[in-house]
C-alpha cells in the first residue's frame, strides 16, 4: 500500500512544510514521551514565530525548552512552565507570550480540535482568571465555562511502536498528551523507538490509528527523567 | 502543639475509605499514601494518565516512561490502567475520583481556593489543580493554618487569584480540621494541645466553634 | 483489596437497585456487544417506565426488544431503530417515545456525560430537524448546534475481559458503545466474557480503567448475528 | 442507457485517489470497494469502529464481534485498527475521512441532502449518515436520477427532512456526474448513450450544461 506508507528516514522530511507563524501542538509530559528528534529539527531550522501548544514548555536545555535559545516561540499554550528559567526570563522580557491553560482543558481543546467540536462546556476554571471573557451558561444550576478546540499546522508527537500505516501504540505514561494533539494536526509527524510491519499491532489495541498521522520516523531517544525517584 | 508534616498526612489519612479512589497533590499529600489505615485499600489517580499508582521504582525499575504528574518516577500496582490525558481528565472532571487532597495558599469561607499563582512572583500555571477542584466530589485541603509571618491562610474572601470557587470541602491544617459550610469555617477538631482561642486568633474568615472540640486522635 | 473487588455472581445483584422510571444507558451496535444477560434480568424484574439511551432497540425478541413486549420502554434514544416491528407498533401506538440522535452526536453525549462535559457544539445535524429548539452558534464563520450530555441512573455493557477491579478489555467491533456507556452511569454494570485477576491486563492496554464500573457479572452469551455475509 | 448498480460503482470508484480514506454507505455505495482501480489502495472506515475493513469473512472466519456499520460480518484488513464509537466519530466529524460515498432520495442545488426520514412511513433514524454528511471533507451521493415515477431527484430545494446542508459536492446517479456549486447542478459526463436531453428532463434543479458532455468512461 504505497498510499499508505507513512515512514520518512530522515528529520527534514519529517518536518518539511513547516514555516515561520506555524502552530505546532506537541505531544509530552514534562520531559516524558516527548518527539527530541522533531524538536531538534526544529531548532536546526530556526523556524520563528512558532505558537506552541504543548503542557509544558521542556527545560532550559532539553525538550521545548532549545527553542527559547533562538527565541523561536512568540506564544505557548500551556498548562504548566515552572521548570524552565530562560523561558521565565523570556516572559518577563515580553519576548514570549503564555497563554495558561488548566491541564484537562489543554487535553480536551486538542481532542475537540480533532474531532470537529468547535467548543465545549467546562466548570474547569470558571470564577478564576482562566474565565476572563468567555462565555458563561449554566446546565442544572451550575455555571460553566465554553472552551475552544486548537488545532494545528503541525503535531509532533512520540509513541512507542508504529506499523507503516501509521498506527501508534504508547508505552506507559509516555502516551499523556500524544494521542490527542496526534489527532489536532493537520500534519502530523510520529517518532517512534520501534517501526514494525502492519499487522504486527492487534487492531483494537491501537491508541492512535494511522488516519491521523502523515509521517512516522524511527528516533533515537534520551529520555532524560526530571526527578528520579527511588525507594530502597 | 502544631502538626508535622506527617501528621497532618495521618489525619488527611484517616478520611480514606475502602474503594477509594484518590487523588493526592504534591507535597504533604502526597505523604498521606505512606498512612492508608490497616484494613483499607485505595487507588491512587495520578493525573497525568495513571490509575493505580504503586511505590517508587528500586533502582532498577527506574523507567522514564513511568512516571507520576509529580514528574517523579513511579510504578505501577497491580491492576493499574494507563490512559491518555484527555481520558485522565474526563475521570477528573466527570466527577469518578472520590477524593482531592491538595495544598493551597488560601482558602476562604465560601470554599474558594487560591494555589496557583502570586502576582509578580513567577507564575508556574495552574497544571491540573484547576481541572481537580472543578470536578472532584469531595476535595480536602492539606495547609499550615497561618504563614510565617502569623498571617491567617483561612479567609473570608481569597486574596490571591482563584483555583476554584465553592468546592472545599474540608481543610486539615498544623492546627484544626475544619468543615466549610454555609458560608463560614466550621471547627471540627484542635490540635493535640493546640487550644480554640490559638485557632480562633489564627483564623480570619467566619469561625463556628460549637461547644467542646475534641482534639484530633491519632492511633 | 476488598473494596475494589466489583464482581458479583447473581443477575439479581448485577441490576440491584433499579428502579421504575430510570434511565439505562446501553452498550452494543445493532445485536453487536450487547449485555445480553443484563437486558434479560431487567425483564425479568419488570421494571416499568425505563428511558433507554442505546444506538439501536434490539430486534423483536432478543437484546433491547425483549423490554417492549411488556411495555418497560418509555422513550429511548437512539440513531437507528428500524430492525424492530414491535418498536415500530409501539411508536404508532404511542406507548413508546422516540428521540432519534445522529450516532455521533449520541456517542459524544455519553462521552460528555461521563466527561463532565455538559454541552458541546457539532456541525452534525445543523439545518435538519435534529437542530430544531438547539442553540446555534457560529465557530469561525460555521454554524453549530449544542448538544448536551446524557448520563444515566445505570450503565449496562458488554465486555470481553475483566479483572476483579473492573478494568475492561473489548473484543473487536464488539467494542462500539460499550466505553463511553461504562462512564455515563451513576452504577454501570459490565457483562463480561471472562474474569481475570489484577495485573493479567496490560494496564496500557485497559479500555475502561475501572473506576467507571461499579459491578462486574460473568455472562454467558448467545452472540446473535443479525446479518452473517460471507465470501466463498 | 441507464447505468447498472455495478456501472454507478464503478463510476464513483475513479474518484478514489490512492491512500484515501473512505466511508462507503450501505447499498450502491457499499459495491464501490468491488471496483477500486489498479495500482490504488484505500482503507476503508466503518462508522461502528473499524478503520481498515477487509472483505467479508468465509464460512468458518465469521465471528459476532466483527462487524461493519451495515451489521454484516466482515473481517479487518492487514493493519486495521479498531476503537469505539466516539472515537470513530471523532475521526468522522473531525474532516479526517478522505470521501464518503451515500445513497440519497433527494439532493437539491445547494448540495442539500436528504436521505434518511420519508414522513408518514417508517421512521427508522438517521444511524452515522448526518455525522458523516458533517464531517466529510468530500461527499459523493449515489442514485438513480429519478424515481421509478420518473421524478426527479435533483431538486431545487429538498422536500424531504433533510440530513445535512451544503455538503454535497458531486453525484453519480444512473445518467450523469454532476457538480453542485454555486447554487446549480453542473453536468460533468453522461452515461453511454443517454442524451442530455434526457438529463435535462429528469433534472428538476438548476442544471447547468457547458458544451459537449462526454461520455462516462469505463476501462
Amino acid at each position: 500500500m504505497a498510499g499508505f506508507d507513512k515512514v520518512v528516514t530522515s528529520y527534514a522530511e519529517a518536518m518539511d512544510g513547516i514555516k515561520d507563524g506555524d502552530t505546532i501542538i506537541a505531544g509530552g509530559f514534562g520531559l516524558c514521551g516527548i518527539p527530541e528528534g522533531l524538536i531538534n529539527e526544529i531548532k536546526r531550522k530556526k523556524t520563528k514565530e512558532l505558537t506552541v501548544v504543548s503542557n509544558n514548555c521542556g527545560v532550559d536545555d532539553f525538550g521545548l525548552g532549545v527553542l527559547l535559545h533562538d527565541r523561536q516561540i512568540k506564544k505557548i499554550i500551556a498548562s504548566y512552565v515552572g521548570e524552565n528559567a530562560l523561558f521565565e526570563q523570556q516572559l518577563l522580557d515580553g519576548i514570549i507570550d503564555v497563554e495558561l491553560t488548566p491541564q484537562g482543558t489543554l487535553a480536551e481543546k486538542m481532542r475537540a480540535g480533532g474531532a470537529g467540536i468547535p467548543g465545549f462546556y467546562t466548570a474547569t476554571g470558571y470564577g478564576t482568571p482562566v474565565a476572563e471573557g468567555k462565555e458563561v451558561k449554566e446546565f442544572d444550576g451550575r455555571p460553566y465555562i465554553l472552551e475552544e478546540s486548537i488545532t494545528g499546522e503541525f503535531a509532533i508527537i512520540k509513541a512507542w511502536k508504529a506499523d507503516r500505516y501509521g498506527n501508534l501504540v504508547f508505552r506507559h505514561t509516555a502516551m499523556n498528551f500524544n494521542p490527542m494533539a496526534a489527532t489536532a494536526g493537520k500534519i502530523t509527524v510520529a517518532e517512534v523507538e520501534e517501526i514494525v510491519e502492519p499487522g504486527e499491532l492487534e487492531p483494537s489495541q491501537i491508541h492512535t490509528p494511522g488516519i491521523y498521522v502523515n509521517r512516522v520516523i524511527k528516533g533515537d531517544f534520551e529520555k532524560r527523567i526530571e526527578r528520579v525517584t527511588t525507594r530502597k | 502543639m502544631a502538626l508535622s508534616r506527617e501528621q497532618v498526612a495521618m489525619r488527611v489519612a484517616q478520611e480514606l475509605q475502602d474503594g477509594y479512589y484518590v487523588n493526592l497533590g504534591i507535597g504533604i499529600p502526597t505523604l498521606v499514601a505512606n498512612f492508608v489505615p490497616e484494613g483499607i485499600e485505595v487507588m491512587l489517580q495520578s493525573e497525568n494518565g495513571l490509575l493505580g499508582m504503586g511505590p517508587y521504582p528500586t533502582d532498577d525499575q527506574v523507567d522514564a516512561d513511568m512516571i507520576n504528574a509529580g514528574k517523579e518516577t513511579v510504578t505501577a500496582a497491580t491492576g493499574a490502567a494507563i490512559f491518555n490525558s484527555a481520558d485522565s481528565f474526563a475521570m477528573i472532571r466527570g466527577g469518578h475520583v472520590d477524593l482531592t487532597v491538595l495544598g493551597a495558599f488560601e482558602v476562604d469561607q465560601q470554599g474558594n481556593i487560591a494555589s496557583w499563582m502570586i502576582p509578580k512572583k513567577l507564575i508556574k500555571g495552574m497544571g491540573g489543580a484547576m481541572d481537580l477542584v472543578a470536578g472532584a466530589q469531595n476535595i480536602i485541603v492539606t495547609m499550615t493554618h497561618a504563614s510565617k509571618h502569623g498571617d491567617s491562610k483561612l479567609l473570608e474572601a481569597c486574596t490571591l487569584p482563584l483555583t476554584g470557587v465553592n468546592c472545599v470541602k474540608k481543610i486539615v491544617t498544623d492546627l484544626a480540621v475544619l468543615e466549610v459550610k454555609d458560608g463560614a469555617f466550621h471547627l471540627l477538631e484542635r490540635a493535640p494541645g493546640v487550644s480554640v482561642d490559638e485557632i480562633i486568633s489564627k483564623t480570619a474568615g467566619k469561625l463556628i466553634v460549637n461547644g467542646d472540640t475534641p482534639q484530633m486522635q491519632f492511633a
